[in-house]
């Protein structure tokens, strides 16, 4: 394989793996705070939808993706009450948040499909767009896929530096002894919910403002499930994060070229090609790695009064 | 100055569901005194502390922190009043460091600063004496290093109320007269000390007042200084005359049940020894010299890397490959909630858990006869409440260990590793399962591993101080000399 | 008493795409007098479908359109049952006393777009993104490939699955690889314009499909091969209203209307579009064979030879490319 | 400062939790109703169609039930997984690998009458949906690797394998290219009662439910899944075969799984093709968590799911409205029966501030 056909791939690889990046990082945030949110899907639905609906009507892609991160937040805000407050199973919650998050942008999406909203193009960055590889690869993207390269080290930052990131890890790993300690446990939980929500929104924009331009029901074809398995493959971690979201995408983006060029396997086998290799990587990491850092409360709900 | 006392708890009470946990309790705590409360186990101590700490709220009753009456509904807001609470199951992230834990809930500054925290809480802990690795991970440290940490929390914030529920179960007697020292200094400084033990002796040293608990209600409360005896506090507590020492009748030993030869495992080295039926053999040691791998490997939880094991009679790896149920061995763990039993299942469940190829016909269970069983159990051994559809995290520490044991042994086991098995217990709880230990050893030999020497002198007939893996001697408990020189063999100095 | 018309789409009807086209011709059949019209959108194919099928059919409708291949062994089961109703089977090849197929000769709008494509590429290769390799969409591709050689002997296209109807993102990935590799016009069988939109952003033309995708692309778009299901569905309703209506099998091309080609893009000079319109003039008439020998497959084998051509039969199942194409059918 | 408090009940409410059920499903028609009002539809009139439906006539309630089969196999069997505290969330694929495995003993083994070759591909399908199943729990116990990713990859895998299969190997040569396999001999199709669409399916479920049933509350695997499923510590100190439960409980999540894509295959499609994929695997994780993991229960929810989604496409037949209003509504219902619960151990109480 030479330059012209390299260069292209790891840069389109970058892009496909972007939207799935913000999904993964917006749940790693969640289950971080002990929230396990299944609902990535639907959520990343409802932002892609509403980010454009949002840029569409305002001609803003700005207002878009903030209206994206917005929706999905709200709509995770569902999960946090149906789960902090009535206690409600959070695979159950979850699941049916995807199934009414799926809902509702197709509703209300219908009347957008097959039109074209103003988005996010192509932003070179001075001086790092020329760089020899990197610069094709990395910095001749849009605004979004800067971002989201910073996002996982602003997420690290928080996690690991502040007192609200402290906090969050707290109320995941032991709730009764963030609770001991003072902390507002339901809060820093529902923080968790909405702001890793936010960013899941993101993800949806991303591909309805930058990915494409284009709304159709749908849109994320199962990449928010991607996310929710690449929680687990990034040990929770942001910066594996970029790892595994590059992985997948590469894998994506470099099955389709070798349909391009011409190749006689059959596309049915190449689609299973990221699958395969997801699995195969992370039997190889986990196998000698002793880490299982899933936080200590992940899933389980704090009762009341206890 | 006022003459209001610190906190006074007016009339409290609360139930979970239809146990009476406090009922009408009235107490006062004063500045600059150690307040110590006695109490069997599920007489109501935790709770009520718990309430006064927030995280429970009463059902009636007042609380007053410098005759002001207040209302917790959280603990953010009882900390904010200056009340701090290490509660018996410890409170503590297991996955962050000792820092982290430290600075959990301050609310000074938005950023965090790894290396200045761990300054911070390093000049704390060396101030009061308190040795601890402030960035090591806290699933690393041992007991006795967790229970420093909850104290450090409270210190570290500075509070005026200190409430220490059973904090000693888990120290060496270096390290509890460490905490006492610090528990006057801070006293000294001014502010209240609640501390809850159940070890008369250490409750008679550190102690300004004493209050007594008793099924939910305070029966007793007095100066210490009025106190004289141990017997006079027990009896106090109990209600009845108790014995404090055992009269331990000699059993002869038969065959050997358990012989170790150079056995390496983890941090364990070259340990040999030999126990029969018939004999205690104590282990003790200050916890996290390598006591749990060498009972993990014994109890076949993990595999020797090194040397040998035989088990009645027979090698490490053919005796778990043909293990039965019943006749065999019977662990008794440290952790009886989170290892010996299942919390969320009912006693009957719990006595299964082991027992359970014994109510087999085929692969079908029987349950019912197990229930019977269960119940006939709960009152040989005097488990309270003895409803066997109780859930094993409603029990208390005391008569869940002697639901363990009634069920441990009921298995008839030849050979019995005990952990710690009478950690956190009341003077007539551990009285029971002492009785019970020794009366076992009739047809079981016994491996008792514990920190509580007054434990070990009062059961073993032989004496293995473990340090760093490796045992520093064995020998019979009637010898007086080597006796008086186990505090140095303890911390590693062999006797010259 | 009213006739009542169902229709069942396999996806939501929206403002584009397959069952959109449907819906423009169940809007037509709607504004016939006497004739209401009700639909079920985003049926799956799968055993959904025969509930659906049967819910209408109790209901009393007395025509009932089926809109994609996969409702077909579930419309001949419950066609079976219910014997005074009318069934129309898009796309399927399984017929029965009340059931009729029907299905347009895309291919022949698609030889039309290939021969756009084979004027206006100057890399000689052609990108083609495909949604799944059933015969429907390899005889387009072969079609296409025909038209684009019959202007430009040397054009080669290249072929993408995208297993998915509707996956913008991967559908515009899947383009943006094509061009990658050297294409510098993209046509496509799927529903959503990101193909398009690939091919903007790197300067490159386009063939749309479903329906007229010039706004999603001014610069870049060509044209697009495109269903008008509005001159079939009333005339099939009026059978069924008329009492003339026999089961058969309807399979209309250009000369229906059925199909048929956007206005081109002003990129398209005069001289192609003359030539195309031409092409299309001499297929109305019988002149042209899309699928005339000699034809070759993509190993060198004479699948049809010089004089023959294919049958309708033989061009609903063809799972071969023809030589030119690259790409597997599997 | 918060009026209210939250606090447990002593005693759990028993019949008054049925009250709280429909007092929840109310709550989401008045919220679908309002929905509607919106779209500019009769609610009440919606309201009833989707009832009828769904549940109003005989042929509703047959087109539930049928919709409920595949349903709750998948359900049953991701229950089992889950009472262990394994993330199977493979069901699609091993549905996938059953439907897969069925219609190989049915192409391979046309000839044998149907007594011998329905039974035949309900082992392939067991055997195809077990090892599915299988490969998650062997890569959990060996490599460590996480159950859920693998599973959910696996999903897609088996997606594209049931694909491959039916574009290539098996693809009818009468089909004129159309991705489906030959249509199965009468012997390989699961028998009907009568004219109904009921198929001896259901039978299959009844009987697979009670033995699960009994399975679980009286035999001693049972009690060690519970105890392991409460505590895999505790498992280990009671000397549970854990690494064999695991396995265990995935190949019976897979197999049951595989059994529904056999039903689904035989007795609804009459051949496999890639439609025969629905998302019911999906679906089943909502209803083994809603259903608490008890398999009557599990009967239950699949039924009542399945009469709404019967009832919703009465709605968009009827009413006109979009496919997705049925998404919408059935996401509200599965929320609001869930916050119910709460009721069920909790209830509100006013703060009295007492200063
Ligand atoms: N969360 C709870 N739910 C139900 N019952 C409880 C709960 N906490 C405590 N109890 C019950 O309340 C009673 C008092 O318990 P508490 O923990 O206060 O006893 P304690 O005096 O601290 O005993 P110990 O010496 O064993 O620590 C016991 O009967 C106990 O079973
Ligand atoms: N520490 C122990 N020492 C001795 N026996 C134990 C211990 N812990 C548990 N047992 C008992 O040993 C019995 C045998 O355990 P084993 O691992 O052989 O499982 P099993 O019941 O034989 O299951 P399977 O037939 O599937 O192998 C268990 O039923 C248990 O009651
Ligand atoms: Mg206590
Ligand atoms: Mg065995």
């Amino acid at each position: 394989m030479n330059e012209s056909i390299l260069l292209p791939l790891l840069a389109a690889t970058v892009q496909s793996g972007t939207p799935i990046l913000y999904a993964t990082l917006g749940e790693i945030l969640t289950e971080r705070a002990g929230v396990l949110n299944l609902g990535v899907e639907g959520m990343m639905l409802l932002g892609a939808l509403a980010a454009f609906w949002a840029s569409l009507s305002t001609g803003s892609p700005w207002i878009g993706l903030l209206a994206g991160g917005t929706a999905a937040a709200l709509l995770s805000g569902l999960h946090a009450l149906v789960c902090l407050v009535f206690q409600g199973n959070q695979v159950v919650s979850g699941l049916a948040l995807t199934i009414l998050g799926t809902g509702l942008a197709d509703f209300w999406g219908t009347p957008f499909i097959g039109r074209k909203a103003p988005g996010f193009g192509t932003l070179e960055l001075p001086v790092l767009a020329d760089l020899p590889v990197l610069g094709p690869i990395f910095f001749q993207q849009d605004i979004l896929v800067y971002l989201s390269l910073l996002l996982p080290v602003a997420m690290w930052l928080f996690l690991g530096r502040t007192r609200w990131g402290l906090g969050l890890r707290s109320v995941g790993e032991y709730p009764r002894a963030a609770a001991a300690a003072g902390l507002p446990v339901l809060c820093y939980r529902a923080a968790g919910i909405m702001g890793g929500g936010f960013l899941v929104g993101l993800g949806g924009a991303y591909l309805s403002l930058a990915y494409t331009h284009l709304w159709t029901n749908g849109l994320t074809a199962g990449r928010g499930w991607i996310a929710v398995a690449l929680v687990i493959f990034a040990f929770w971690r942001p910066g594996r994060a970029i790892v595994g979201a590059y992985l997948f995408g590469g894998v994506m983006a470099f099955q389709l070229r070798l349909q391009a060029m011409g190749t006689n396997l059959p596309s049915s086998l190449l689609l299973m090609l990221p699958y395969a290799l997801t699995i195969l990587v992370l039997a190889l990491t986990s196998w000698r790695g002793r880490f299982t850092d899933a936080p200590g409360w992940l899933g389980v709900n704090i009762e009341p009064e206890e | 100055m006022t003459d209001h006392p610190l906190v006074s708890l007016h009339q409290i009470s609360k139930s979970f569901g239809s146990v009476q946990a406090n009922k009408d309790i009235t107490l006062d705590i004063r500045s600059g005194t150690i307040k110590t409360l006695l109490g069997e186990n599920g007489a109501g101590k935790s709770t009520l502390m718990s309430i006064l700490a927030g995280r429970f709220s009463p059902d009636a009753g007042t609380i007053r922190i410098r005759g002001v009456q207040r209302r917790f509904t959280t603990t953010a807001e009882a900390l904010d009043s200056g009340i701090g609470m290490v509660y018996q199951h410890f409170m503590l992230v297991e996955a962050m460091t000792v820092a982290e834990n430290v600075f959990l809930g301050h609310k000074n500054g938005f950023w965090l600063h790894p290396k200045q925290m761990e300054t911070q809480v390093r000049s704390l802990a060396d101030q009061y004496g308190l040795d601890v690795d402030p960035a090591a991970k806290v699933h690393t440290l041992s007991m006795g290093e967790k229970q420093r940490v909850e104290i450090l929390k409270l210190l570290f914030r500075d509070n005026d109320v200190l409430i220490l529920d059973e904090p000693t179960t888990v120290l060496t007697p270096r390290e509890v007269n460490q905490l006492f020292r610090a528990m006057r200094t801070i006293a000294s400084q001014g502010k209240a000390i609640v501390f809850i033990s159940h070890k008369l002796a250490e409750v008679m040293d550190v102690a300004d007042e004493i209050a007594i608990l008793r099924r939910g209600a305070i029966v007793d409360e007095l100066p210490a200084a009025t106190v004289h005896s141990k017997a006079d506090l027990a009896r106090r507590m109990v209600g009845r005359e108790v014995v404090l020492s055992l009269d331990k009748a000699h059993v002869a030993p038969g065959r050997p049940v358990l012989e170790v030869d150079q056995l390496d495992a983890g941090p364990v080295r070259e340990v040999s020894f030999s126990l029969c039926r018939g004999e205690i053999l104590a282990v003790v040691g200050v916890a996290g010299n390598g006591q749990r791998p060498l009972v993990e490997t014994i109890c076949g939880l993990r595999s020797p890397e090194c040397g040998q094991v035989n088990i009645l009679g027979l090698p490490w790896s053919e005796f778990y490959s043909r293990l039965e149920w019943q006749g065999a061995l019977s662990y008794i763990p440290e952790d009886r909630l989170g290892l010996a039993t299942c919390p969320e299942l009912d006693l009957v469940d719990n006595f299964l858990l082991t027992t359970r190829q014994g109510f087999c016909r085929g692969s079908i269970l029987d349950r019912g006869k197990a229930e019977r069983t269960a119940r006939e159990l709960t009152g040989a051994f005097n488990v309270h409440p003895p409803d066997v559809n109780n859930r094993a995290r409603q029990l208390s520490g005391g008569n869940l260990q002697k639901m363990v044991l009634a069920r441990e042994f009921y298995r008839r086991p030849r050979l019995i590793i005990a952990e710690q098995p009478s950690q956190g217990l009341d003077i007539s709880a551990t009285e029971e399962v002492w009785h019970h230990l020794l009366q076992a050893r009739e047809r079981a030999g016994i491996l008792l591993v514990t920190g509580d020497l007054n434990e070990a002198f009062n059961l073993a007939d032989r004496i293995a101080v473990i340090f760093q893996g490796r045992f520093m001697d064995i020998f019979p408990a009637t010898d007086k000399t080597k006796l008086d020189n186990i505090g140095p063999l303890m911390a590693g100095m062999p006797t010259s | 008493e009213d006739l009542k018309v169902g229709f069942i789409y396999v996806s939501p009807v929206g403002d584009a795409g397959y069952s959109y086209a449907h819906d423009l011709g169940r809007q037509a059949v709607e504004q016939m007098d006497g004739v209401t019209t009700s639909y079920v959108e985003a049926v799956p194919e799968g055993p959904d479908a025969e509930r659906v099928l049967l819910n209408m059919s109790r209901k009393d409708f007395d025509l009932i359109f089926a809109t994609s291949y996969g409702y077909m062994d579930s419309v001949i089961k419950v066609a079976k049952r219910f014997p005074e109703i009318t069934y129309m089977h898009c796309s399927g090849f399984k017929r029965a006393e009340n059931v009729g197929t029907y299905f347009g000769r895309m291919y022949q709008a698609r030889y039309l777009t290939g021969m756009v494509a084979g004027e206006m590429t100057d890399s000689n290769v052609l990108g083609y993104v495909a949604a799944y390799p059933i015969p429907e969409l390899i005889r387009g591709i072969n079609a296409f490939t025909l038209g684009a050689q019959a202007v430009n002997p040397d054009v080669k296209v290249r072929v993408v699955w995208t297993k998915s109807w509707y996956d913008p993102a991967t559908e515009k990935e899947a383009a943006l690889s094509l061009l990658d590799v050297g294409a510098d016009v993209i046509a496509q069988h799927v529903d959503s314009p990101a193909p398009q939109e690939a091919a903007a952003e790197k300067g490159a033309y386009s063939v749309g499909y479903n329906s007229n995708m010039a706004q999603f692309a001014p610069e870049a778009h060509l044209t697009s091969a495109v269903w008008n299901w509005d001159n079939l569905y009333p005339e099939i309703a009026e059978q069924v209203v008329q009492d003339t209506w026999e089961s058969q099998d309807i399979w209309a091309g250009l000369n229906e209307g059925i199909i048929g080609l956007a206005p081109y893009g002003p990129m398209v000079p005069e001289s192609v579009q003359a030539e195309v319109e031409e092409a299309k003039a001499a297929i109305q008439n019988d002149e042209l064979t899309v699928f005339a020998g000699p034809l070759k497959d993509q190993d060198g084998t004479v699948k049809v030879p010089e004089g023959d051509s294919m049958t309708d039969e033989e061009m609903l199942g063809m799972t071969w490319f023809v030589q030119g194409v690259i790409g597997t059918t599997e | 400062m918060l009026l209210y408090r939250i606090r447990k009940r002593t005693t759990p409410l028993t019949w008054q939790s049925w009250a709280i059920f429909l007092g929840a499903v109310l709550f989401s028609l008045v919220a679908s109703g309002i929905l509607l009002a919106l779209q500019g539809k009769p609610p009440l009139e919606g309201m009833r169609l989707f009832f009828q439906g769904g549940f109003g006539t005989s042929w509703a309630l047959e087109d539930a039930l049928v919709k409920a089969v595949p349903i709750y196999l998948c359900s049953l069997g991701v229950g089992i997984a889950f009472r262990l505290q394994i993330w199977n969330i493979g069901a699609e694929g091993q549905y996938a690998l059953g439907a897969i495995g069925a219609t190989w003993a049915a192409l391979h083994f046309s000839h044998l009458p149907g007594l011998l070759l329905l039974p035949l591909m309900l082992v392939c399908a067991t055997v195809a949906g077990g090892f599915w199943g299988f490969i998650p729990a062997i890569l959990k116990l060996r490599m460590r690797a996480n159950e859920i990713i693998v599973s959910l990859m696996l999903n897609y895998i088996g997606i594209r394998l049931l694909e491959y299969l039916v574009y290539g190997a098996w693809k009818d040569s009468r089909s004129f290219g159309f991705p489906m396999t030959p249509e199965f001999d009468p012997a390989a199709i699961i028998p009907s009662f009568g004219t109904s669409r009921l198929h001896w399916g259901l039978v299959l479920c009844v009987v697979i439910g009670v033995v699960m049933t009994l399975f679980l509350r009286f035999s001693r695997t049972g009690f060690e899944l519970k105890v392991s499923g409460e505590s895999v510590r505790a498992a280990r100190y009671a000397r549970m075969p854990y690494g064999k439960l695991v396995v265990l409980v995935m190949v019976i999540s897979g197999a049951l799984a595989g059994w529904a894509g056999f039903v689904e295959t035989s007795a609804t499609l009459g051949r496999l093709q890639p439609s025969v994929m629905a998302g019911y695997g999906y679906t089943a994780i909502v209803v083994a968590w809603l259903a608490k993991l008890s398999p009557l229960r599990i009967g239950i929810a699949s039924f009542l799911l399945a009469g709404v989604r019967v009832g919703v496409e009465t709605l968009q037949l009827d009413l006109q409205v979009p496919a997705a209003f049925g998404s919408i509504m059935e996401g509200l219902i599965l929320l609001s029966v869930l916050s119910g619960q709460f009721f069920k151990h909790y209830r509100f109480e006013r703060l009295t501030r007492n200063r």
